[in-house]
């Protein structure tokens, strides 16, 4: 049985094709302010990418922050419930999931069948988010993928930036640059303090056994190396995290469909 | 977070080696800008923490957050977290913090409320064996104890004081109301807690301690008034607790006489804390940024702190106001009522009193302007700020800064707005004083 | 004789340079990544050139703004409320009060004869200050200085619930995905900032109208927001760019005798 | 009929909030504005005078209010203070709170400070409840009437006071009436529907709510609310909600909304006033003061056992409270209904929020996820 699942961020769409809960296409498109075609051009991908046709799909989940948009979708369920069930599928030994997308940050623990038991999200400000981290990459003028590097590299010392709002973060940070402060030193000080909250929002649903980090941000080293030291266990990141969260949608729908 | 009661009380460990270092310090290499008599005060605190320390392990009963008269009497040791709770500002601070975040704990309440919880909680505070609480001593720390109390499973008592002050009033009903209530505690407490007892002649004997030290202090209040101001501003500030709250009350006494007698000294010297010389002279309010030294920012720029109002002890009120002994139409108060009667204080009347505070320590001790601290979550300070500020104009012509922040927690400190706003408010109190000056 | 002012903001350094108390040059420099000492001295030199002068010549120069302490050349450093006072109170037409609105701070002060009387200033949250602006043109993809124009396009009252700029942000990219117009949501964006700028006028109480500098005062959209929150008449200065009035204020008080200053 | 209860719910919308209170004036008489439920009602009435709940403005730009209030203080009080300061109540004569806490005190004392509105009075409330408070407490009740009788210059009647006692009570029965309709397994009216009831009962003349309320109980009682089936059935925790909104919220997040515990709502009518015989001002006292009561009594047990037994009685699955942003009682009173829900295994979601409509993105992908738990759990346990 073929279904899809398609999720709709702030930031990017994804979907996800899968046969008898095997993925067979994926596609990622940027969401434009038009969520309807976002989704639909998200969907041809992923069809092109399996060489199936939308009428050989027999149920469409939406998830997202977007998912009301979709009108072709045949039921939506929110991306926490989805995040929970694609990475417990990719890893069956997952039980805490990490997912950090481009407005929030969420913390979620599930069971051996990946249903959803507790969650928590990052409720005050949008430190700890993919936006805040494309804000930071602004400032210092690089691209998202550096910084993780870059923050390893400056760890000797320690600038804090301690304030828990992403605005006044980033003033601290462009009072830093303006102080003529190393780069790296500062990436590293804005990471440590990152790395700690998530540790917070981590530790109130708690870990045990693997922890998954999915979403757009799990590729980024600075935060999963901090956070592997500071929860002294090995991050699982699935190879495409991004479309976990699709992934997981499609799932859902095909055990609904049973 | 994992409940430990007095697991570590590494607060109490923390703070006896604190006043271990700074006697050393005084003894042997003074510095003379600073009091000598603060030897004794750290002997005291000290002492105060090791008896907390011995009555966790021989479970002598800790309790009540405030009025160590009745505590004591009562067979308790004084239970201070609140008060200790302000000691807590830079890295332990911030650190309570992870933790407040973490599990919930109201973080955009007044920060030692706040930090109460995790601190006793975590066992780095004694767990005490009961608390009593007033609605007079403002929402945050009435329901932080609360939520202590429910969680931890400690007795607790209540006691409500009437909107209307009975003790400026002299009103009987209200006293006879809030005494009526400090009966049934007593007999709660004697029920409850076992090892208690009240023990009336105790209290007469704690309160006569606690009567002459105030008696000192209201002289402190008047030597305030001198020019220039020979307190720094870290003196003003500093929290004054009574005799009846440490084990040794007779010490406490004759700190503050020595105290007063090296202000005393100061005056005739012309000592200004206000450097190269007194320019203006404010009164800060409610709270600051105890993780920072605005004060040092400030004398070094001519500008002097005659007063806090802060908290009961600190300003006008403790000058001006009725305490243990002082008169009562027609009659003397019995103990239980002189301990009422102290329980009416400013912070939990209606507004007018508390404006009517700033402007008395104003006219009292000549200042130029208030620095009006409005820290985040503090709902009996906060919204009358403005009120303060118009009247303090409207009345004496004089400028108030509103300025808001946090009083523990500094990771949303920004030193550069905060002396910033300092500065431009400098700039204008200099400007209308000048102003006043030229045209009277 | 040769005064000149440096104002050194946290996005800006501008100089101005007065000859006999008259304007005659002006210079305007973003600050980047690289030294600001040098590039305050760059700005300092080119507005000196501007005017034709040499440095010998400069009688005296004062720095001013947050970065005030980054120049080590100037005679004597003076703050930003005392310089943009007497700076407003050099312009016409004379007003009681006025509003310096810059990316970090949102101050009105009021203005006796060149003096500041009173300020009040934007609480610690940025969505009273330009930064707000800054952060809400993003997912616009606008810069800020276009969304002047772009509001006054707008037809559509709609309005921005989130008092937080972070937020704001997140409920922005959601009128965008209701396809909401662009020139709507700016107009929001206008309103829901200058209902902060309001309640700091209305903390000085009568205020009819006042004079608007920093350089968001050259926001079109953002001034008719004001006026129409606010109910009191903007006044834009006209005879100098707005953001250099600090600068000019400088200048002024050190063409003044300078024990004048009532510095602390 | 639908229209009429309609029409009814939607009293306190903002284009129809001030009709009611706008025709009393015409008629010459005085309206009395209230923030809180521990006023006596019946006073007022019985003096001739509409007591009237005060929403603050749904708007959020708060500009005058701000002069006064910080961002972080509760944040109804300070809507409520730019509904008086932008002139939106000024036709409302007078205003009578509790100090029930720093906030509503603060704001007492701000409106004094500005003089608006003409009539202010502020009561004394225990925040414990003895027989040494509750005399005291009578005491602030009887001085309160005083106030009102110079204020209104009519002496209170005796016989109308009983007659006010027995109009509220009647009130009272018939909002239980509706409530017990929730508890049905396909409730007649949703949390939204039920807020505007009781938002209405709050800014009528009570003897016309009831009439009306009345007509329409036979109606409700056949009414029925669209697909309830398999919906979680949620018991909603908070106060100061005043916003149909964030119920609605809830309910279209997926939820069948049974039961409350608002200020706004259960609380307002949920105890009546026994053995008027004798001693009627201290029986009202007694009514207003003696129960669970609000976060701000400091008697959480109460409060917990009530919601716990409301939960039992309407059958809830689970709790969400949405907390005023900045109101501290509640904020505290959290880290102690965490630990009772929990002993108890109830799922139990709470939240922050503004007190205008906002946020209700975040808000809504938290309570979806909360009743995607809640749902299974139930289906869990009822197969």
């Amino acid at each position: 049985m073929i279904t899809a699942g398609i999720d709709v961020g702030s930031l990017s769409t994804k979907a996800v094709i899968v046969a008898d809960g095997k993925p067979v296409g994926s596609g990622i498109v940027l969401t434009s302010p038009d969520t309807e075609a976002s989704a639909a051009n998200s969907m041809n991908k992923a069809l092109q990418q399996s060489g199936l046709a939308r009428n050989d799909i027999l149920h469409v989940t939406g998830t997202g922050y977007g998912r009301i948009n979709i009108s072709f979708a045949d039921k939506t369920t929110t991306e926490i419930a989805c995040h929970a069930k694609g990475a417990n599928a990719q890893n069956g030994l997952v039980r805490t999931i990490l997912d950090m997308g481009g407005q929030d940050c969420k913390a979620i623990r599930c069971d051996e069948q990946g249903r959803v038991v507790n969650f928590v999200m990052n409720d005050k400000c949008a430190a700890g988010t993919g936006r805040f981290l494309e804000r930071i990459a602004d400032l210092i003028d690089c691209s998202l993928e550096e910084l993780g590097p870059m923050s390893l590299q400056g760890v000797n010392k320690h600038l804090p930036i301690s304030s828990t709002c992403a605005v006044f973060a980033e003033e601290d940070i462009r009072k830093l640059i303006r102080a003529g402060e190393d780069v790296n030193a500062i990436l590293a000080g804005a990471f440590d303090s990152l790395a700690i909250r998530i540790q917070a929002l981590i530790d109130r649903v708690g870990t045990e056994e693997t922890l998954c980090f999915s979403g757009g941000v799990a590729k980024n080293v600075g935060i999963v190396t901090r956070l592997e030291k500071s929860l002294g266990l090995k991050i699982f990141i699935p190879i495409d995290p991004q479309i976990i969260g699709a992934f997981g949608a499609a799932l859902i729908g095909w055990e609904s469909m049973q | 977070m994992k409940v430990q009661e007095n697991a570590g009380l590494i607060y109490i460990k923390h703070e006896i080696a604190t006043c271990e270092r700074r006697i050393k310090r005084i003894k042997e290499n003074p510095d003379p800008s600073k009091p000598q008599s603060n030897i004794l005060l750290y002997e005291m605190e000290r002492d105060f923490r090791i008896e907390q320390r011995e009555a966790c392990k021989t479970g002598k009963p800790v309790g009540i957050a405030s009025m160590g008269g009745l505590t004591r009497a009562m067979g308790m040791v004084p239970w201070d977290a609140i008060m200790s709770a302000d000691r807590t500002h830079g890295k332990a601070a911030t650190q309570y913090f992870e933790t407040i975040r973490k599990e919930g704990i109201p973080e955009h309440t007044c920060d030692r409320c706040s930090i109460l919880i995790p601190m006793v909680q975590q066992g780095d505070f004694p767990k005490p064996q009961f608390t009593f609480m007033s609605n007079f001593e403002c929402i945050p720390v009435l329901f932080a104890h609360a939520a202590l109390c429910h969680t931890m499973d400690i007795p607790s008592f209540n006691i409500d004081i009437p909107i209307k002050s009975f003790k400026m009033d002299n009103d009987e009903e209200g006293l006879a109301y809030v005494v009526e209530q400090l009966r049934e505690m007593v007999a709660y407490i004697e029920k409850t807690v076992p090892g208690t007892k009240y023990n009336e002649e105790l209290l007469v004997e704690l309160q006569e301690y606690d009567r002459q030290f105030l008696l000192e202090f209201r002289k402190l209040w008047k030597l305030k008034a001198t020019i220039p101001c020979p307190l720094s501003g870290r003196e003003s500030f500093r929290e004054i607790r009574l005799p009846s709250m440490y084990p040794d009350p007779a010490k406490a006494v004759d700190y503050m006489r020595l105290y007063l007698k090296e202000i005393e000294e100061r005056v005739e010297k012309g000592f200004s804390a206000a450097q190269p010389e007194e320019k203006l002279r404010l009164l800060w309010s409610v709270a600051g940024p105890f993780y920072d030294d605005p004060f040092s920012w400030l004398e070094q720029r001519g500008v002097s702190i005659p007063a806090a109002e802060m908290t009961v002890y600190n300003g006008w009120f403790s000058g001006r106001e009725a305490m243990w002994g002082d008169p009562w139409p027609g009659r003397k108060l019995t103990p239980l009522e002189e301990e009422a009667r102290q329980m009416d204080f400013v912070w939990g009347r209606e507004g007018h009193y508390w404006v009517d505070t700033h402007l008395h320590s104003c006219r009292d001790l000549h200042l130029d302007g208030i620095i009006y601290f409005q820290q985040w979550g503090c709902p009996t300070s906060n919204s009358l700020g403005k009120v303060i500020a118009d009247t303090a104009e409207k009345e004496l012509g004089i400028p108030t800064l509103l300025i808001e922040g946090r009083m523990l927690e500094s990771s949303m400190f920004d030193k550069k707005d905060f002396y910033g706003r300092l500065e431009e408010f400098t700039e204008i109190c200099a400007a209308k004083k000048a102003n006043r000056q030229t045209s009277p | 004789m040769i005064n000149v002012g440096l104002d050194i903001g946290s996005q800006f350094v501008k100089t101005v340079v007065l000859k006999d108390r008259i304007n005659v040059a002006t210079c305007v420099d973003k600050l980047g990544s690289g030294s600001i000492e040098t590039l305050v001295f760059d700005n300092y030199i080119t507005a000196l050139q501007k005017a034709g002068i040499e440095e010998k010549n400069v009688d005296y120069t004062v720095a001013t703004g947050i970065g005030r302490e980054f120049i080590g050349f100037a005679d004597i450093q003076i703050s930003e409320i005392l310089c943009s006072t007497r700076g407003v109170n050099w312009l016409p037409p004379p007003t009681g009060f006025f509003l310096d609105m810059g990316m970090e701070k949102a101050i009105v002060v009021k203005n006796h004869d060149g003096k500041p009387f009173q300020s009040f200033r934007n609480d610690r949250c940025a969505s009273g200050t330009g930064r707000y602006l800054d952060i809400a043109a993003k997912p616009l993809g606008l810069s800020v200085e276009e969304m002047g124009e772009v509001s006054l396009k707008s037809t559509k009252e709609i309005s921005i619930s989130s008092n937080c700029a972070v937020f704001a942000e997140s409920e922005i990219i959601s009128l965008i995905h209701q396809k909401e117009k662009t020139e709507d949501i700016v107009r929001a964006i206008f309103k829901s900032m200058a209902s902060k700028v309001h309640s700091l006028i209305l903390k000085m109480g009568n205020v009819k109208n006042l004079t608007m500098i920093g350089g968001f005062a050259k926001n079109v959209g953002l001034v008719k927001a004001i006026e129409l929150e606010a109910g009191c008449e903007v006044i834009v200065p006209s005879i100098i760019d707005p953001q250099l009035v600090t600068a000019l204020g400088a200048a002024l008080i050190g063409s003044e005798n300078e024990k004048t200053t009532a510095s602390l | 009929m639908e229209e009429k209860f309609q029409t009814l719910i939607h009293s306190n919308d903002p284009e129809n909030r001030n009709k009611w209170a706008l025709e009393w004036k015409e008629q010459g008489h005085k309206v009395i504005g209230l923030l809180d439920i521990y006023v006596p009602e019946e006073i007022i009435s019985a003096a001739g005078l509409l007591p009237w709940r005060i929403t603050g403005t749904w708007d959020a730009a708060v500009p005058r209010a701000a002069v006064h209030r910080p961002s972080m203080t509760c944040r109804y009080c300070t809507h409520v203070l730019e509904s008086f300061m932008n002139g939106d109540l000024d036709f409302v004569d007078g205003l009578v709170t509790t100090q029930i806490d720093d906030d509503f005190k603060r704001l007492y004392d701000v409106l004094n400070y500005i003089d608006k509105p003409g009539f202010l009075h502020i009561m004394y409330l225990p925040h414990t409840t003895s027989k040494t408070t509750l005399d005291m407490w009578k005491k602030s009740v009887n001085s309160f009437k005083e106030a009102i009788e110079t204020y209104s210059g009519n002496k209170i009647d005796p016989d109308e006071l009983q007659r006010q006692v027995l109009i509220y009570n009647k009130m009272r029965a018939l909002l239980r009436e509706v409530y017990e309709l929730r508890k049905r397994e396909v409730p007649a009216l949703t949390g939204a529907e039920a807020l505007g009831l009781t938002s209405a009962a709050r800014i009528m003349p009570r003897e016309l709510f009831n009439e009306q309320l009345e007509q329409l109980i036979p109606y409700l009682n056949e009414r029925k609310i669209e697909k309830s089936d398999g919906k979680p059935r949620i018991f909603m925790g908070g106060e100061w909600l005043d916003h149909p909104g964030y119920v609605r919220l809830v309910e279209n997040a997926g939820a069948t909304v049974v039961m409350d515990e608002f200020d706004t709502g259960s609380q307002y009518f949920w105890d009546i006033v026994y053995d008027t015989s004798d001693d009627l001002l201290g029986a009202l006292a007694k009514r207003y003061m003696m129960r669970p009561g609000l976060s701000r009594m400091a008697q959480w047990e109460m409060q917990a056992n009530r919601n716990l037994a409301w939960m039992n009685e309407f059958n809830a699955d689970g709790v969400v409270e949405l907390r005023s942003l900045y109101s501290l009682p509640l904020d505290y009173r959290y880290l102690f209904m965490r630990k009772i829900y929990d002993n108890n295994n109830i799922f139990y979601l709470s939240l922050n929020r503004e007190y205008h409509l906002s946020g209700q993105g975040m808000l809504q992908t938290r309570i979806e996820a909360f009743l995607e738990m809640v749902e299974r759990k139930s289906r869990a346990t009822s197969v």
